[in-house]
């Protein structure tokens, strides 16, 4: 078991721990009861078999005893289970925002990160929004999960009881490069979480257009130097004749600060010959004409 | 190989006579009218004329079952069965309406 | 004027390919779903072994992210559309439910042909994804939306193959319910049929209801892409959790397609290994009902960190545990069967006891990802696959096998060698567990499944996971080797009853004839397993 | 090269045995059912999820041609169970006349939802249409469903009214008669549940005011 780090972790444990050791009980009995009866009444110990159709009483009994079991198993994992909904007063509220395959989560002070910080003892309430497909925040030390479901609003909190940094894997499929969703949690005191909350964000002095490419994940599927990851690298692409894919037709056209809208905004319209369909999805919503014009500004630049 | 022996299997069948046919019909063209009148009429009804409506609609799919097909003449099993398959159509919807109900 | 020949067996009657796969004969019809089966099998199971390949150290070794990405989703579509929910009904459902009930072959022969072919024919499509379009699936066996509409490879395709099956499975599960109240041998009532036969029952009950619904669910995955819009689609009022519903009412449902059957072959071979009648007849039949029903209702428990309300948590998770019960009670009788029997230890009964081991692993793995709690954190990690693949391989695939060596002999009227059959079982039962087991253990420490790469610390689970793949690999190509070889094996042919069983299989010539019997088969006195009064048989 | 001595058994798979092929059909109707009870789980969830919408959008069907319809429906019922009536008692010229009625209002039914269908989407209420692209939120979802609901029932109308040739034809030539009339009762079940899943899709799109 890897290390438990949240208030909720002990629940979870214990429901574990009360159904595996009840599992292995069983288990162990019944496989000796099992290999004892094929050793003791072999055919050259026990010639003659007796034919014995059943018993009310042994049905009884087994039936009986498993559904007490069961019972006591569900209670540890209701029990176990219950905190997770209730979310207590006053808990830090953020916000997750999974896409194709990146997380990043917005604070209440409207900043934008790629991992999480969060003061050690305190409730934290997380907002989960997906902004393409399904993905699930798993925190495994918290003993966490939660979809992250378009169109849906989910949540998780949790309350950290040990000091460290965490990992954070995407737990529900959502393509290619699912394995690759990862993050981390830092876990701090709160002195310290208030200094990083009063610390300006380092984005400060970049290319805007680059900010937003890296805050929207452009950059999982985009290179900036030339390498084809998901998508056609960024590289040297403005200005460039490239062939796509037009309703089925191939045409050939030069990419200007219209195309890298349309790209943007509706990209499924123009494939780029090579690449598959499907795999990026419209920013129509997200990324506003300006924003747009930062990208393309930042584009031109990627000679 | 094949059709060799003579069928056995429904010895004594009921017939159902051409008027019983014509009551049933009758009996449908009502409930269709009655549910009509109510949604195009009763419109205040509001959430209740859903549940008539399909309350009637069940009335109906119960007459053609019973009638038009014949489950009134055949082995009882029948029935039953057509009503395990309807109750578990119900707790799956049962089911996933908790789920919705309680969003 | 009526000419007195000797019986010929179903194998030589007529001759040819066409005599095969245009047959009506069940018994043959059984044979061709295994030679196909046994097929997807190994091609799913190479697949297995790839994906292992590219477990064994993080990062990359094999092939790319996208290329796992589909060949998990094969792996996963040939396995369960495939391989398990047609293998045990429709190989020795086939061919021995007619014998067992003491009649010549099922309700509707054409029919059964029929119900191949759309097999044949479904399989093909989804094979094709290979070479047409963008290439095969790639998300997983569940194709959950949105990602299933967003994708550029050949869903649609896959889509439509797993429908086209769905109908041949349903239609075999018709046939068998119409079989099995029609044509019973006189004197056979509900309560003197064979417990493979309840389980078939069952079975065939979930097939016909509970099939229908994916089927419709798939047809919306293939509307939704066709018309470019979507039904599960948030941006215009849909509900991408509705998909999941429909996907598990019926697949939650499937996973006793799978596994009853298995029970049922566990509860022929027992009394014939230990010599005497089964323990608790009734509670053994009626729990496979019990399951049958009860499965119905906990498709839920796949969805418990979807964001469903607390409500339906709750109910989902207890009327989960429930299903335990009419579980155990097979267990325990099966174990008690064992209890005072004469106990001929053969290859098929060594199956059967890592059967009951493996699949308590199994259900006892299932209980823990049923609990509210640790499926929060076990939830799509390793853990579930670990969990399935006991289950699936570990059980149904262990009873498939042991099925294969019990009726061996009476379909090919031979015997293999047991001597190596021995070996290969015990390959098999190593490999399969230092195979499976270290995922429980790389689950519980937090591994996401359909992970193409690793963090570090998971590395040494998956090496020792990998090393068991390879012993697994070994056992069972020297299974099957070892069957094939028994084709062609010189010596004595078995009687008609080698192991002494008791079911009207063994009354009958091995292998049976066109008409399955050449005298009026004989039930015993006292329901199925009554060796008491063993009705004698001359060769 | 068959075997000639000995015993029959007394079942067999290959025997006429009347009560097994409409077991076989009734089996089959409830996989129907089942098929269409996903579609209305369906329906039923969106509804809850968009109320306001679908109540909006009901007002676009034609309820006159939705009961027209249901009539249509109704009265192919009696014909085809009429005609089982007519063979039972011998009289096949009338059986087929009965199914022929049948078949003819069958045809009826699928004109006017040709009509229905075209309206739409001459509206542009189809699936990816531009005005099905404007509608708001839920309502593209109540036309989204329409259609396959409604499409997936014509299919099952269109099956049965070649079903249903195939009796006319049978019954014309002979080959159904009072002692041997399977064919023609369960063509007959077909159509009714054909009928009885109309009988809820009516209320449920037309209706709902
Ligand atoms: C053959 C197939 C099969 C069978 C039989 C089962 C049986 C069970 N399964 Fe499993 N399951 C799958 C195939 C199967 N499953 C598959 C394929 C998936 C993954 C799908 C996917 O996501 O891809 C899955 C996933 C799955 C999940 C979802 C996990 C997740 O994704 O988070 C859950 C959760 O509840 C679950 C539970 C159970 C339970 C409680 C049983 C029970 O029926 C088990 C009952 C058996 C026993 C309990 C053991 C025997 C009993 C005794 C020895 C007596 C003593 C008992 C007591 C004291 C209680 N299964
Ligand atoms: C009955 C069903 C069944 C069976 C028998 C198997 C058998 C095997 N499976 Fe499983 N598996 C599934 C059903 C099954 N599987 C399902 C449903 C999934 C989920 C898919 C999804 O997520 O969508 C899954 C997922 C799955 C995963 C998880 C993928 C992921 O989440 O990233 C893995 C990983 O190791 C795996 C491995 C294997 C292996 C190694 C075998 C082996 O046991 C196979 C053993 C057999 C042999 C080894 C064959 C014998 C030899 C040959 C064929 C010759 C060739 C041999 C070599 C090249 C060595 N399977
Ligand atoms: C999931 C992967 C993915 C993400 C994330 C993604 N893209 Fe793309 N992108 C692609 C693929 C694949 C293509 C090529 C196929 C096509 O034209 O649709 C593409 C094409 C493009 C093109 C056209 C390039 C050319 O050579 O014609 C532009 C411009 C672009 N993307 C910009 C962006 C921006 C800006 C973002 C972030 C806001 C982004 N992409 C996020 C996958 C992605
Ligand atoms: Cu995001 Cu997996
Ligand atoms: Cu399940």
């Amino acid at each position: 078991m890897t290390t438990s780090a949240s208030t909720f972790a002990q629940g979870v444990d214990l429901s574990l721990y009360v159904i595996v050791g009840i599992s292995l009980f069983f288990l162990v009995g019944i496989t000796f009861v099992m290999l004892y009866f094929v050793f003791r009444y072999n055919k050259k110990r026990n010639p003659v078999a007796s034919n014995i159709e059943g018993s009310h009483t042994m049905e009884i009994i087994w039936t009986a005893i498993p559904t007490i079991l069961v019972m006591v198993m569900f209670y540890f994992g209701w029990t176990g289970y219950k905190p997770l909904r209730t979310v207590p007063d006053g808990a830090i509220e953020l916000k997750a925002y999974g896409q194709m395959w990146k997380f990043s989560f917005e604070y209440p002070d409207g900043r934008i990160t790629d991992s999480l910080v969060v003061p050690i003892g305190k409730p934290v309430k997380v907002n989960l929004v997906s902004r393409d497909v399904l993905h699930s925040l798993f925190i495994p030390a918290f003993r966490m999960k939660e979809d992250m479901v378009p169109g849906k609003n989910n949540f998780l909190w949790f309350e950290a009881t040990q000091l460290g940094r965490y990992d954070i894997l995407c737990a529900e499929y959502c393509g290619q490069l699912h394995s690759y969703m990862l993050s981390s949690v830092t876990v701090v005191e709160q002195p310290e979480y208030e200094k990083w909350l009063a610390s300006a964000p380092s984005t400060a002095d970049e290319h805007p257009g680059l900010a937003l490419l890296k805050q929207n994940a452009c950059l999982t599927c985009h290179s900036q130097d030339g390498s084809k990851i998901i998508g056609p690298s960024f590289k040297g692409v403005f200005g460039k004749t490239e062939i796509v894919e037009t309703d089925g037709v191939e045409r050939s056209i030069v990419i200007d600060e219209e195309y890298i809208a349309r790209s943007i905004k509706n990209p499924n319209s123009d494939i780029v010959k090579g690449y598959m369909k499907g795999l990026m999805v419209s920013y129509e919503k997200v990324l506003n004409d300006e924003q747009i014009g930062h990208i393309t500004d930042y584009i031109k630049t990627l000679k | 190989m094949e059709n060799h022996k003579e069928n056995t299997s429904h010895p004594k069948v009921h017939i159902s006579s051409f008027r019983d046919h014509w009551s049933t019909l009758a009996t449908l063209l009502l409930l269709t009218a009655v549910t009509v009148v109510i949604s195009v009429f009763g419109a205040n009804l509001a959430a209740l004329s859903v549940a008539t409506a399909l309350l009637i609609a069940t009335v109906k799919v119960m007459v053609v079952a019973y009638y038009f097909m014949h489950l009134k003449y055949e082995k009882k099993i029948y029935t039953y069965l057509l009503l395990l398959v309807v109750l578990l159509f119900l707790a799956f919807t049962i089911l996933t309406a908790i789920e919705y109900y309680n969003r | 004027m009526t000419t007195v020949l000797p019986y010929v067996n179903f194998f030589q009657t007529k001759k040819g390919i066409f005599s095969w796969i245009f047959s009506v004969d069940h018994k043959r019809i059984a044979l061709l779903y295994l030679y196909s089966i046994l097929i997807f099998f190994l091609a799913g199971a190479t697949l297995g072994v790839l994906m292992r390949l590219e477990l064994l150290n993080p990062g990359k070794d094999i092939m790319e992210a996208q290329t796992y990405n589909q060949v998990f989703t094969m792996h996963g579509v040939i396995m369960i559309f495939l391989f398990i929910i047609p293998s045990i009904p429709a190989v020795f459902g086939n061919f021995f439910l007619p014998i067992l009930l003491g009649t010549d072959d099922v309700a509707f022969p054409r029919l059964n042909l029929l119900s191949w072919w759309i097999y044949i024919i479904g399989a093909l499509m989804a094979l094709s994804t290979l070479l047409f379009g963008d290439g095969p699936a790639d998300t997983g066996w569940t194709f959950y939306a949105p990602y299933s509409v967003k994708t550029g490879t050949n869903v649609t395709m896959s889509v439509l193959a797993a429908f086209v099956i769905g109908f041949s499975s349903i239609l075999t599960g018709l046939n068998f319910i119409v079989t099995i109240h029609r044509l019973r041998t006189p004197g056979m009532n509900f309560l003197r049929m064979p417990l493979f036969v309840w389980s078939l029952y069952a079975t065939s009950w979930i097939q016909l209801l509970a099939t229908p619904i994916i089927g419709i669910t798939l047809l919306m995955i293939v509307a939704e892409r066709v018309l470019g819009v979507g039904l599960f689609d948030p941006s215009i009022g849909g509900d991408p959790i509705l998909y999941q519903h429909l996907f598990w009412i019926y697949s939650h449902p499937a996973v006793y397609i799978m596994a009853l059957p298995a029970f049922g072959v566990v509860s022929e071979m027992l009394p014939t290994f230990a010599q005497r009648t089964i323990f608790g007849y009734k509670a053994i039949a009626f729990s496979s009902l019990a399951i049958a029903f009860v499965g119905y209702f906990i498709w839920g428990h796949h969805m418990f960190t979807a964001g469903m309300s607390g409500a339906a948590r709750f109910i989902f998770s207890i009327l989960t545990f429930l299903v335990a019960i009419p579980t155990a009670i097979k267990v325990f009788n099966w174990v008690a069967t064992l209890y005072k029997g004469s106990i001929n230890v053969q290859v098929p009964l060594l199956y059967v006891l890592a059967f009951i081991f493996q699949f308590m692993i199994g259900g006892f793995t299932g209980l823990v990802v049923g609990a509210l709690a640790s499926d929060i954190h076990l939830h799509d990690t390793y853990f579930v696959v670990g969990h399935f693949h006991y289950v699936m391989f570990g059980g149904t695939g262990f009873a498939f096998f042991g099925a294969l060596h019990y009726w061996y002999p009476k379909i090919w009227g031979k015997m293999y060698n047991k001597v190596v059959a021995n070996v290969a079982f015990v390959l098999l039962f190593i490999g399969f567990n230092t195979l499976y087991f270290p995922m429980l253990v790389v689950g519980l420490m937090g591994m996401p499944r359909r992970y193409y790469d690793y963090l570090p610390e998971f590395h040494l689970p998956n090496m020792i996971s990998t090393y068991g793949s390879w012993i697994l690999a070994t056992g069972i190509l020297l299974m099957v080797g070892n069957l094939i070889a028994g084709f062609y094996r010189k010596g004595p042919k078995v009687g008609r009853n080698p192991w002494n069983g008791i079911t009207l299989e063994w009354q009958t010539l091995s292998p049976p004839p066109l008409e399955n019997f050449d005298r009026m088969p004989q039930l015993p006195l006292n329901g199925p397993y009554d060796f008491e009064h063993k009705p004698e048989i001359k060769e | 090269m068959e075997h000639t001595t000995g015993f029959v058994l007394p079942n067999s798979g290959h025997n006429r045995d009347d009560e097994s092929s409409r077991m076989g059909m009734w089996l089959f109707l409830f996989t129907e059912l089942l098929l269409f009870g996903g579609l209305f789980i369906v329906y039923m969830v969106y509804r809850m999820l968009n109320h306001e919408a679908f109540l909006l959008s009901s007002f676009e069907l034609n309820v006159t041609m939705g009961t027209v319809n249901t009539v249509v429906l109704l009265v192919s019922s009696m014909t085809v169970a009429m005609s089982i009536t007519a063979v039972q008692r011998g009289n096949n010229a009338l059986s087929a006349k009965l199914l022929a009625i049948t078949l003819g209002l069958s045809l009826v039914f699928l004109v006017i939802k040709y009509f229905e269908w075209s309206a739409k989407i001459h509206h542009g209420l189809f699936p990816g249409m531009d005005l099905y692209k404007a509608l708001p939120k839920g309502e593209s979802l109540f036309f989204f469903l329409y259609f396959i609901m409604t499409g997936l029932h014509a299919l099952h109308i269109i099956i049965g009214a070649v079903l249903m040739g195939v009796t006319i034809y049978r019954t014309k030539k002979g080959l159904i008669n009072s002692d041997n009339y399977t064919l023609t009762e369960n063509t007959g079940l077909y159509w009714h549940l054909v009928d009885l899943i109309w009988i809820y899709l009516f209320p449920l799109f037309y209706l709902i005011h």
